[in-house]
């Protein structure tokens, strides 16, 4: 294969990754257009995408979505704190869904 | 009969097959082994693949060997390299990464897609610089890919056209991904202002799940559709996805993350590393495929920084250009590097989320540009 | 040249070759995918079989291509769905789920078996009924064991006898095991009255952990003596549950049901999902399974039902007979079932535990019927 | 085959699961049998059958069988319910076999 | 045709086909399970194997059947004995034992390879004895190698010398080595005076990280150029280690010793035991063998004895002879006996970390003899 | 093979283990006096091997180790003890770099 051929697969190589990926952008793009038609009648089931660095998340992690029951609020980041230094997994990237509390008494 | 014995355990001991290659190769594998520990040189893929080169570098141990006859045993990493072989493995591995990728910042802002086809540019410099230095152009292709930055689609694609060059291939992928914090910065900086490299870019959409989930399906069936030769590295690592974004194979998705990536990264590394005997490794070819790969790593963060320029002013100045860097794949090594030079020219950039999708998008990108390559010359 | 390649690689692409059994299909794997995440159609295998029917029929993927010589490599499902034509993965997974399951409930109360025997009913009907329709006799076993309401036992058994039915037949087996919740509970209705259903049953007695260790041992020596055919479904399940109730090898058993059962899981639902090419399964006889296998959960829990009211009869009330629809197996979807319709006559019935015994019974019973059907066919 | 014949194997064959189900069931009732003669001389090491529904076994669960060192009841609980909600195991399916206090001063 | 199909079913039963010889190996399966769950006899690996000896005993269960043709399936322990005549399942389950190894009491007292070394010497009275009983050489190595108290190399050495041993020579290793608290206690207060015992050590020195990282790349440099044929054995406990010390590849490390090591022992021990037909186990040889292999543990458990004794006179009382007993292998049992022994001598004698030290070089001393062994009579 | 020959063999065996192994062990001997040179310069990352009972260990885990934040060194005591209870690990060997507290306001 000459120089000049492999510059003509070069190109060729090239353009092909931009129409394929073209392609897939405008494709997703129009996939989301028709889908959030769809999701305005659907339960939103929906994740953020977090923008901002892993510190401001730590910060906006609030206790409101969490359920508690019957536990105070100190203890229930005491338990967060402990399930998070035990797994090695940052507080910020922990979903806590409930926190209870069996029997108080 | 004393001394015979020990004749013959002297003969068939290393020692006296030991050449001066097989020393070069020893050493060369306890560095690369120093890169893994202490540089921490993508350590989970170079661990295994510097030992497995040591391994296949102490003579006579015959642990590639094939069987002498149907009822013989061969060499152990001859049967774990079958994965390697029938290109199982990187199918694999992808299903693992894919199980632990997320899209959304792609889905969130399509454009991203965009970065990571010009971030494949490397792969076309190196492509016609191998060819010109006397390449076969499935050996050329084979090293080009180098400049994906993804180290199982570069096994994929060589195990398919250029096997013998498979070791040097395989170490400078995984090496160079482990450098881009080195390699990237400086080009980052002399490509791009500071006033460019400032830019905030706004918040990304929200991503319902009903798009995390179909992503995965319409990418599988357009790739697929389009280049075939491409859906065992696509197709896994859209079903590892949708087993993540589904949220009801929760099992699998976990396996697919750890044991079953775990296992193959061993076996792919330990066998990848033992096909580096010292024949075809110590040859003037290696130094070439590992220039050739700087220059594609380079070429490749080029292509990406251009397009985002170019991006940013047809936005007018919405995109930061930094993050085309992250197209190169590597994730989520890229995308980390675009974060830092973002902040160190302002504090209060953020940019990890928006170059995280031209980061996946990257790995896309090179699946298809392997798959180009593979269509023309497999 | 350029113009010369992109006709290459149009040639070569999946759109040229794409035939509208081949949209069909896609379409089917779409609707599978759909059933599988929204309506949780058993997902853990309905999905990866889906997503396997999907990458299928991609034409010119050639995922599930056989090599074309020695030398050559395959395609990636074709490697892994040698473990489906082998019989090893449905093994593999009765070994997960041996070391899931409890057998306690069934020693507790023997004659839960009884009612494990009679809901395999619709295996024969359906037989009968697949002869009638024209299926050779080897087809009509592999369909009827749709009936069976197990998933591994019915791909161990097609494979065996009627390799080319896989497809529709392991999808209608995991969708209708998926659909117990709504085939049975009108039938529950129909076939019993409120009185039956209120009956409340005697708490089980204590099973020593002696029991539970003998009873894999048991079972395995004499159902294998029986009906050797049986052994690898029957040995792995034993095995499984012997490693669970043996409490010495906690590693072993947490692994059959983890990442052993997981890999095994995703290899088995991708390729047994890529058997279904549009030849193969866009054919009337598709249909005619589906219809049949649903017939064959039909009569299976009025099997267990009826048997049911007898054995109500004869303890003078003390069974309850919704227990005798949890026998199809189908673990632990039939007994919950069997609970609900419970509660909804008598909120203060709890026939959860009463119901375990008949459904893992199902399970011994479907692998017996699966002995059988292979020692006459086989 | 014909039908006749197709008949007369679904008769065999769902004879045949009877008649080994049936076989296999009186085995294990004799097995249990002899096993309850010599369980009688032997430690007994019984797991109960829950026979009830969940909800109830909750209630069930009693710290008795628990042996506590140094740890006070309601502490025992809020471990349990820690452990519980962590691994996401429900607290029934949960067994503790004790809980112990390291250096409470 | 009824009476025709239960005559059918009853020929192809395996009632028909059991005879006394299948009987008497039920028999030794079920005292086998007995012994793994009961008395806790190395169960992870006795109760596998066990329940393999029940399977492989079942007539016409035909699990381990070779296929009959290429387009016939064979029985499922066929398949997965592959790993076990390839030799590839030691190795992995050796990979994952150098990731559970801490060879730091090793590194910091290199003597204790001595003490490893001198416990290899009931190999070589064994070797001797089964010669002398009339054993082939390739037989008598592979009977010695029970002496070395490692499951894996056992195994690995038979199946290359002398595959048609390999059911009781495993069985007996593993069960001797469950027994070592019953074998190596008396041995140990015959060849030691209670003075001896007395001894206590003084503590280890500390051994830095970078010793540990070196070690395992050392050992393999040294022991496979020596001895290569030892090489898939050593190589993979050192990778294992090497995993396990970078601490960079934690991921890897968990899976070595988790998933995958627990994943190689169920199929290794399964089909070990299934190869345990009774053609070729119920023979005088196995006795032999099982006589054989007691005695090779208790010259091991005496050559180690004897050496920790010299040492202590070389050393004038610095070492303990009891923790040569340790040198046997069978981590970490001899270890902790020699810990209880030493206790019951001086309640303030801590023993453990030091008998850790010739435990862990056993194991490499056990490889190094099969390495030897190999290279003689492979 | 004549029981002479396998006496040989078997002399043979053993001196080469001993060979190998007494090799192995000057060889790491020589390492570490090497790798000790070397250490004196570099940041000494170095693991304690532990020469007594674990039961001694355990009264030798010293809280100093432990960094504690805005955690009083009872509630640390709990947690580690849960964790060790959790995990089925003994206390002696178990690392632990931090606890801290997540907001006890
Ligand atoms: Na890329
Ligand atoms: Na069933
Ligand atoms: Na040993």
């Amino acid at each position: 294969m000459t120089v000049w051929e492999g510059i003509l697969v070069a190109i060729f190589c090239i353009s092909m990754v931009f129409f394929v990926l073209i392609g897939l952008s405008l494709l997703i793009k129009g996939f989301s257009f028709i889908l959030g038609i769809f999701s305005s009648q659907m339960k939103q089931d929906t994740t953020p995408v977090p923008a901002q660095s892993e510190t401001v998340l730590e910060n906006e992690l609030s206790l409101g979505i969490l359920k508690l029951k019957d536990v105070d609020e100190p203890t229930a980041a005491m338990i967060m704190a402990i399930v998070s230094d035990e797994s090695g997994i940052p507080l910020s990237e922990l979903c806590f869904k409930s926190i209870k509390l069996l029997r108080q008494d | 009969m004393f001394i015979e014995a020990l004749h013959e355990i002297w003969k068939t001991s290393g020692f006296m097959a030991l050449t001066w290659q097989h020393v070069v190769m020893i050493i060369v594998a306890c560095v690369l082994i120093y890169l893994a520990i202490v540089k921490k040189f993508e350590p989970l893929l170079l661990l295994p693949i510097a030992f497995g080169v040591l391994l296949a570098n102490l003579p006579l141990a015959g642990l590639m060997a094939e069987p002498a006859s149907a009822s013989e045993a061969g060499g152990l990493l001859y049967y774990l390299y079958l994965g390697v072989k029938k290109g199982i493995y990187p199918s694999l591995i992808f299903l693992g990464i894919g199980a632990m990728t997320d899209f959304g910042p792609l889905i969130a802002r399509p454009s991203s897609l965009l970065l990571g086809a010009g971030a494949q540019f490397g792969i076309c410099i190196a492509f016609v610089v191998a060819v010109a230095l006397g390449f076969a152009p499935e050996e050329a292709a084979s090293i080009a890919i180098i400049g994906g930055a993804d180290g199982p689609t570069a096994i994929f694609l060589t195990t398919r056209l250029a096997p013998e060059l498979l070791p040097a291939i395989a170490i400078a992928a995984y090496s160079y991904m482990a450098l881009i914090p080195m390699i990237q910065p400086p080009i980052m900086k002399a490509l791009t202002t500071k006033k460019e490299r400032e830019i905030e870019m706004s918040q990304l959409r929200e991503v319902s799940k009903l798009e995390k989930i179909c992503f995965p399906i319409v990418v599988t069936i357009v790739c697929v559709l389009l280049l075939p030769s491409v859906a065992p590295l696509i197709g896994m690592l859209m079903l590892g996805n949708l087993f993540r974004e589904s949220g009801v194979v929760e099992r699998l998705s976990n396996t697919a993350q750890n044991a079953l990536i775990n296992i193959v990264t061993i076996f792919l590394g330990v066998t990848v590393g033992a096909t580096a005997v010292a024949e075809n490794f110590l040859r003037p070819e290696t130094l070439k495929i590992i220039g050739l790969g700087l220059m594609a790593f380079i070429f490749s963060t080029v292509g990406g920084l251009l397009l985002g320029k170019l991006m940013c002013w047809l936005t007018k100045g919405k995109i930061n250009p930094l993050i085309g860097s992250a197209g190169v794949s590597a994730v989520p090594m890229a995308a980390r590097v675009a974060q830092i030079e973002g902040q160190k020219a302002n504090p209060a950039n953020f940019l990890l989320m928006h170059a995280m999708g031209p980061n996946v998008a990257g790995v896309i990108g090179s699946a298809v540009a392997a798959g180009i390559l593979l269509s023309l010359f497999g």
